[in-house]
């Protein structure tokens, strides 16, 4: 049975299959942490989100971040959707599901999974406001 | 002779108007040569290329990768998935 | 409105409940942490577990642990459930949900909160076996 | 003389057999005297209540506490809350 689940969508985002996917009776721990659009950011009110993916690739390099997690960390299962298109305000953007059987692992494997996420991951979006738009880029400020 | 695929996302794609360009290489072309053969064809600013990175079928490569036949070169500007949490 | 809810329940814990508390259109990152409970432990099969708790001081000192975790980090909302009676293998036994701007918050808050639940809330589990039954502790081993 | 309560959990309480007792103190008795009254009248180990904190009206109090009429201690063995997972 395979370890890993991974999806790009345009649709709304089902929690319960990516928890079931990961959820077995030797992992104690189930770290799932929820990304969601905000209304407001740098004080401009936002309307709602748009993500563009560069599918098949976002796919191999989740995978290939997979690995690296699976090399620092012994975790159990993982299971991670993130959308593509138009999503409104208060909407969840992504999901990452990780079980272990010691809590540690799955809370860092998160951190760890996010940063690189926000690093090598060819996902961009574009916050639309009422006077324009904007691609934002995961440098801070 | 051959030719290779060059496809743009997002801001980029944008600002250029263009999802994709084919261009012609010869063998042994680099990664870097055949960016610098795009910059002959279509006018794109050396500081929207510095920030980007590249992938050839999918895959991050080396500035130094040398172009098969058919591969598809991806210029990837800065990422931004997840949600729009502040960083 | 309140930032934090908790609950000491002998019922199925309602996870969409304790994600609605949390989920604010300000917030960009939610971390659920899910406890679940093991059919192994020190390859001992275990049937089934049971939680005590010192209900009210519980509650107290998850707020007490809540404040700590306000001061140390600026997290949005926080919502805790956790189960006393019997829990048979695979179910969840505690939810904590964190809200935050900034996602590092929610998942390091989130390592914390769990750390402290393990030193000082009054809550005990004792695992049934074939052969008998124990009470566990925290400490390692 | 004043009595306080004192309850019992888990892995004590089912030793013990005792879920909770009164005992009497005198004016200024601290915690440890409460504690060291209660061992005159229950067999409890030392080795036992080495490992437990304890508690005055739900809070954890120290050694020094000074009890008043009404106050319940709460003897508390190590926690073992959240999953059964490996620590």
């Amino acid at each position: 049975m395979s370890e890993r689940y991974i999806e790009i969508t345009s649709e709304e985002i089902n929690f319960e299959k990516l928890y079931d996917f990961c959820n077995e009776n030797h992992f104690g721990a189930v770290n799932v942490f929820f990304g969601v659009t905000r209304n407001f950011n740098n004080n401009k009110k936002v309307l709602f989100l748009e993500y563009e993916a560069y599918e098949e690739m976002s796919k191999k390099i989740i995978n290939q971040i997979i690995d690296e997690m699976m090399n620092k960390w012994d975790i159990g299962k993982v299971a991670i959707s993130h959308r593509f298109g138009r999503v409104n305000i208060g909407k969840i953007s992504m999901i990452l599901v990780i079980s272990s059987k010691h809590r540690k692992n799955s809370i860092s494997a998160t951190d760890y999974f996010i940063d690189r996420l926000k690093e090598i991951v060819p996902i961009w979006k574009k916050e639309f406001y009422e006077d324009g738009e904007n691609w934002l880029s995961s440098t801070p400020g | 002779m051959f030719s290779v695929k060059i496809i743009f996302f997002s801001i980029l794609r944008e600002k250029l108007n263009l999802r994709e360009i084919f261009i012609e290489c010869e063998k042994n072309t680099t990664l870097i040569q055949a960016i610098e053969i795009l910059q002959k064809q279509i006018d794109i600013a050396d500081y929207d290329l510095k920030s980007c990175m590249f992938a050839v079928n999918q895959k991050y490569v080396e500035n130094s990768y040398i172009l098969n036949e058919n591969d598809e070169i991806a210029v990837i500007p800065p990422v931004s998935g997840g949600s729009n949490i502040i960083e």
